[in-house]
């Protein structure tokens, strides 16, 4: 009697539960960690099946915040879509808007002027910037620290403040358009943007002292999440998740686009593959951006912000385009198909959380409770952007 | 599907793929093959050491194009893989014994336009609710366009390659 | 303060019954565990009405703040307790239950019926240090086997974890194989 | 009819004492919840409360009100007695250990020769009270919670005791009035110069018992949600939170009487050196909780077992030589 009730109790969940294991075994115990946990940073479920507090197995369930960005990009012009595109990843919406923007001149052969991409490049990188403080503080909120957050924050808001003027929007920017941006930079941003290099450089270096030297966070991140490369392979993870384990792999290195192939600078990449490598690419990627701005405002050329003749209502002829940029979190992709009409035939999104996402299955397996969070913090995850 | 629609499609023969231009696509190599040969062809990708990058389709007049994005990491040269499922065909080898990180990638396709992927170990759906059985990015029959409308390039082929020797 | 002490005593007795009804009639096997803290609680004051506070407050440290945490750790994980089920009795069972403490009574009964000792009156509080020169004087022996019981208890226990640990490590190597 | 007289005078003072305590422990968790957030909020680099009455002085009451006027949900399928038992089961044993304090030469509730034995016994109970609450809570992440509180408790316990040991050994005695009595007025006179490492090792056990950062594993909130407390709405989580911060007073007054002198000064001895002292332990522990990450678990295990125990008994093997030599 006491077995079938049991087994109706397993029973309980919804489709992803059953799906993932209708019998459990004794000892065992199914865990939904979310939609709503505070280290999934917004509405992403983990299924785990733990033994004690070690995860056997774990399956993301994703979808609880997918709007179907795809299909709106078929229903809309070219440049109705714009805005979509800073929704998708909230935290680095301009390298969204550049993957997209850029595709469409692609396929066009629109030359955007000089001086558009040096603007482009100075705001990718601030909101990169920003993008990772936000990460670095929520990161340490996830192992338990409380105070870098605010610290991360007050930081980032000197960002967006700055961005704001120039973009109309704090945090979901629409501001590239097709052959340049919508509005030119001025000198109060310039002076502005350089005094914010000047403070954030002892700022990291007071990060540096605060929290990547403390030996409760090393003892935290150091050997914990190690993926190999064969993994990251087979599973196409890019960006800080890449390079923490060796590979300096980035599209503004290898496969330079835009004014990138002009700027002097580093792609940082550690051979650790733990957490902690991933930790301090990103670490030091916040330098090389700071790096990459300064030398953009040096060498900022006169001319215009935006190609005069650009279509307001672009119609591109048809083809296929595949266009990728360097993220937050990993190489964009944006694969354009147009069939010579106003909207797209197919618009498909790369999104690189959704692939680093993907092998945290693999990862988990055998750590502890405490570990699986400390590795999905340092996947940086941005949910929208799996979800899309 | 008439004859003529499929006139434009690419006549491959198995255990060969043919490789077409690039033009201002973005990729290096763009390569069309049979629906049989994929796992074959994906096998040599991975000895090659290319990283899978992305897993894509859409919805043609003769019927679902899949398109596979590789990857090298030392150079950043892409590959993209082209697989036309013509005559109402809607299943494919999965390609996630190779590369697991397919496994995610495809059940997003079969989200999005009902394809089946065989031999795929948890074909659910991935963002869409289970319960609704919708397909989104289904086109309805009159806005549906040829390979030839949306692809000019794929017309162009610059040469066949053997299958066996990819790799080199 | 006579009157006080015989109610204090009377509250005491009840808690130690109460408890012990509870530990027998519960059909949760952590509101059993409840029930025998609580009787241990009893316990502990009426350790301290007989002026024996060391006692009694060795009676709260170890037995309820340490072993029934420990017997709960190993209960509150199984999975009957976890999803609380509860179990039906059977009303024999109930009169079995209810035969047992029968005996006891009846031989602490006899003994005391037949040999009636006068108590104290006003019992004299024996200092901690009385009581340790007891156990390291006429005591050492017995006290001493007492620790080195313990401490085979504790290794046992260290070396039935390490056990389960290198089990539970096959298993997810096994895991990981079969995939 | 029982006359007043009649009412013997120890009962009195049991009951006065007792209301006393009950009044310095509200007080005590409006004080320490407005620290908390102030202290917090200075660490972090904001206000910190700053609406409620001048410099937000009056948020600890708006806090209590809001705690008070909270409905108490009890959860579904969850063991209603056993989950409402557990926060009273955790506070009322707080009360208890206050009663053979002694705040100040003639402010001692009971002067029981075992006092520090009896202070250790109840606080421990707070372990029982953790585990019921998350077990009958009918919730995964709770139940993670007690079972990570009961491993926890086994950690920190043995080293906890162990390091009072070096202290009564020293002092020969279990009463805290004598143990205070036998340190002096000024600070090389503490036992903390004698016994520093036993000083550290008892006060980061503090941290543990106290389930507080860097070891508030059993509520770690990024990973289990809230643990034992997940559950638990309105005066509930009140009672849990009170008793938490009682356990903060009781850990830092002990470490206090044991180390650091207790209500013994350099200029005028009395209940407010003990209170200085206490609040300035205080201070170092939410100073502590909001500047370290949370350690692991198993990090905790090997801290306690591997380091702190052995080095704990040859401490107490050096104290006990050294008593004995002199």
């Amino acid at each position: 009697m006491l077995d079938t009730t049991l087994d109706s109790l397993d029973l309980r969940g919804d489709f992803y539960t059953r799906n993932f294991q209708p019998h459990p075994s004794e000892n065992r115990l199914i865990l939904n960690m979310g939609p709503q946990h505070p280290s999934t940073h917004g509405v992403l479920r983990v299924i785990l099946e733990i033994d004690g507090e070690y995860i056997v197995r774990a399956e993301p369930v994703l979808g609880y915040i997918h709007r179907m960005h795809e299909r709106m990009a078929e229903v809309k012009r070219y440049e109705q879509y714009l805005p979509n595109l800073g929704r998708i990843d909230y935290l680095h919406a301009l390298a969204w808007n550049w993957a997209y923007v850029g595709a469409v001149e692609r396929l066009m052969g629109l030359e955007v002027p000089k001086r558009a991409e040096y603007i482009r490049v100075i705001t990718c990188e601030l909101n990169r910037i920003s993008s990772h403080l936000l990460w670095w503080g929520a990161y340490l909120l996830d192992l338990g620290a409380f105070t870098p957050i605010m610290y991360a924050f007050a930081d980032r808001e000197i960002i967006m403040d700055i961005l704001q003027r120039i973009t109309g929007s704090r945090l979901t920017y629409c501001y590239y358009r097709f052959g340049g941006v919508s509005q030119d930079i001025d000198d109060k941003f310039i002076e502005q943007t350089k005094e914010l290099c000047k403070y954030l450089r002892p700022r990291l270096k007071m990060y540096k002292d605060f929290v990547t030297d403390n030996i409760i966070f090393r003892k935290r991140v150091e050997g914990i999440g190690i993926i190999e490369t064969e993994i990251l392979r087979k599973y196409g993870a890019t960006g800080p998740v890449l390079r923490g384990s060796g590979i300096a792999y980035d599209v503004r290195k290898t496969k330079p686009y835009s004014v990138y192939s002009e700027i002097e600078f580093d792609v940082p990449s550690y051979e650790l593959e733990d957490a902690f490598g991933r930790y301090l690419v990103r670490m030091q990627e916040m330098e090389e951006s700071l790096k990459i701005i300064e030398q953009c405002l040096e060498q900022l050329p006169a001319g215009d912000f935006i190609l005069p003749k650009a279509p307001k209502r672009p119609k591109p002829p048809a083809g296929e385009v595949y266009f990728t940029v360097e993220g937050a979190r990993g190489e964009i992709g944006v694969h354009l198909l147009s069939d010579g009409s106003a909207y797209p035939y197919r618009l498909k999104l790369r999104s690189p959380s959704f692939s680093n996402l993907s092998l945290f299955p693999e990862v988990v397996k055998g750590t502890l409770l405490a570990d699986a969070v400390s590795i999905l913090g340092s996947l940086d995850l941005v949910i929208p952007e799996i979800d899309r | 599907m008439t004859k003529e629609g499929l006139g434009h499609v690419l006549e491959v023969k198995p255990g060969f793929c043919a490789l077409l231009a690039t033009g201002k696509v973005g990729y290096k190599k763009q390569l069309f093959i049979l629906p049989d040969d994929l796992l074959n062809v994906v096998k040599h990708l991975d000895e090659c050491g290319y990283a899978l990058e992305n897993i894509t389709a859409l919805e043609i007049e003769e019927g679902f194009l899949l398109v596979y994005h590789f990857n090298q990491w030392n150079n950043g040269e892409k590959l993209a893989l082209k697989v036309l499922l013509t005559d109402g065909v809607k299943e494919i080898d999965s390609i996630s014994d190779v590369y697991p990180g397919a496994l995610w990638h495809e059940r997003e396709c079969f989200d999005f336009f009902g394809i089946v992927f065989k031999n795929h170990s948890n074909l659910i759906p991935l963002l869409l609710d289970p319960k609704e059985n919708i397909h989104p990015l289904l086109k309805a029959k009159n806005k549906r366009q040829p390979l030839a409308a949306i692809m000019p390039e794929s017309e162009k082929i610059e040469q066949y390659i053997k299958i066996e020797e990819l790799g080199k | 303060m006579e009157r006080l002490g015989l109610i204090t005593l009377i509250l005491h007795i009840l808690i130690v019954v109460v408890g012990g009804f509870i530990t027998v009639f519960a059909n949760n096997i952590v509101r059993s565990l409840t029930g025998l803290i609580l009787t241990l609680f009893g316990g502990a004051g009426l350790y301290f009405l007989m002026a024996a506070p060391f006692i009694g407050i060795m009676q709260v440290l170890i037995y309820v703040g340490a072993v029934s945490v420990i017997i709960f750790f190993a209960i509150a994980f199984t999975r009957r307790a976890q999803f609380g089920l509860t179990e039906s009795r059977k009303s024999s069972q109930y009169f079995l239950v209810c035969l047992l403490p029968i005996l006891p009574v009846a031989v602490l009964g006899y003994f005391l019926v037949k040999e009636i000792t006068t108590s104290i009156p006003v019992p004299q509080i024996s200092s901690v240090q009385t009581l340790g020169k007891f156990f390291l004087g006429p005591y050492v022996l017995p006290f001493e086997l007492i620790s080195l019981v313990l401490l085979i208890a504790m290794m046992g226990a260290v070396i039935l974890g390490f056990e389960k640990k290198r089990i539970q490590m096959e298993q997810l190597d096994q895991a990981k194989q079969e995939e | 009819m029982i006359s007043l007289a009649q009412i013997p005078i120890p009962l009195i003072k049991i009951v006065v004492g007792l209301l006393g305590i009950l009044i310095f422990i509200g007080l005590n968790g409006l004080a320490c919840v407005y620290l908390e957030r102030k202290v917090a909020g200075h660490i972090q680099r904001r206000p910190g409360p700053f609406e409620v009455g001048p410099h937000g002085i009056l948020q600890p009451i708006a806090d209590a009100v809001k705690l008070v006027a909270k409905q108490m949900i009890t959860p579904k399928g969850a063991d209603p007695i056993l989950y409402w038992s557990a926060p009273i089961i955790s506070f009322a044993p707080a009360i208890v250990c206050f009663l053979p304090l002694p705040f100040g030469p003639s402010l001692q509730n009971i002067s029981i020769n075992i006092g520090l034995i009896m202070v250790l016994a109840f606080s421990s109970l707070n372990v029982l009270a953790l585990c019921l609450g998350g077990w009958s809570s009918q919730n995964k992440w709770s139940l993670l919670g007690a079972a990570r509180d009961i491993a926890q408790s086994v950690a920190y316990e043995i080293p906890l005791l162990l390091s009072m040991l070096p202290i009564v050994l020293l002092t020969g005695s279990l009463n805290l009035a004598d143990i205070t009595a036998y340190q002096g007025a000024w600070p090389w006179q503490w036992l903390v110069v004698k016994q520093p490492l036993a000083f550290i090792i008892f006060f980061v056990c503090i941290f543990a018992e106290t389930n507080r950062a860097p070891f508030d594993l059993p509520e770690a909130e990024s990973e289990l949600t809230a643990g034992f407390h997940t559950e638990y709405a309105g005066m509930g989580f009140g009672l849990f939170f009170l008793a938490e911060y009682s356990y903060m007073v009781v850990g830092c007054a002990l470490a206090t009487i044991l180390f650091l002198g207790g209500y013994q000064g350099p200029v005028a001895p009395g209940w407010w050196w003990f209170l200085i002292k206490v609040y300035g332990l205080l201070m170092v522990m939410i100073w502590v909780r909001w500047s370290f990450p949370r350690v692991r678990f198993d990090q905790l295990l090997n801290l306690t077992w591997k380091w702190f125990t052995p080095l704990i008994l040859i401490n107490i093997l050096i104290t006990a030589l050294v008593v004995k030599l002199i």
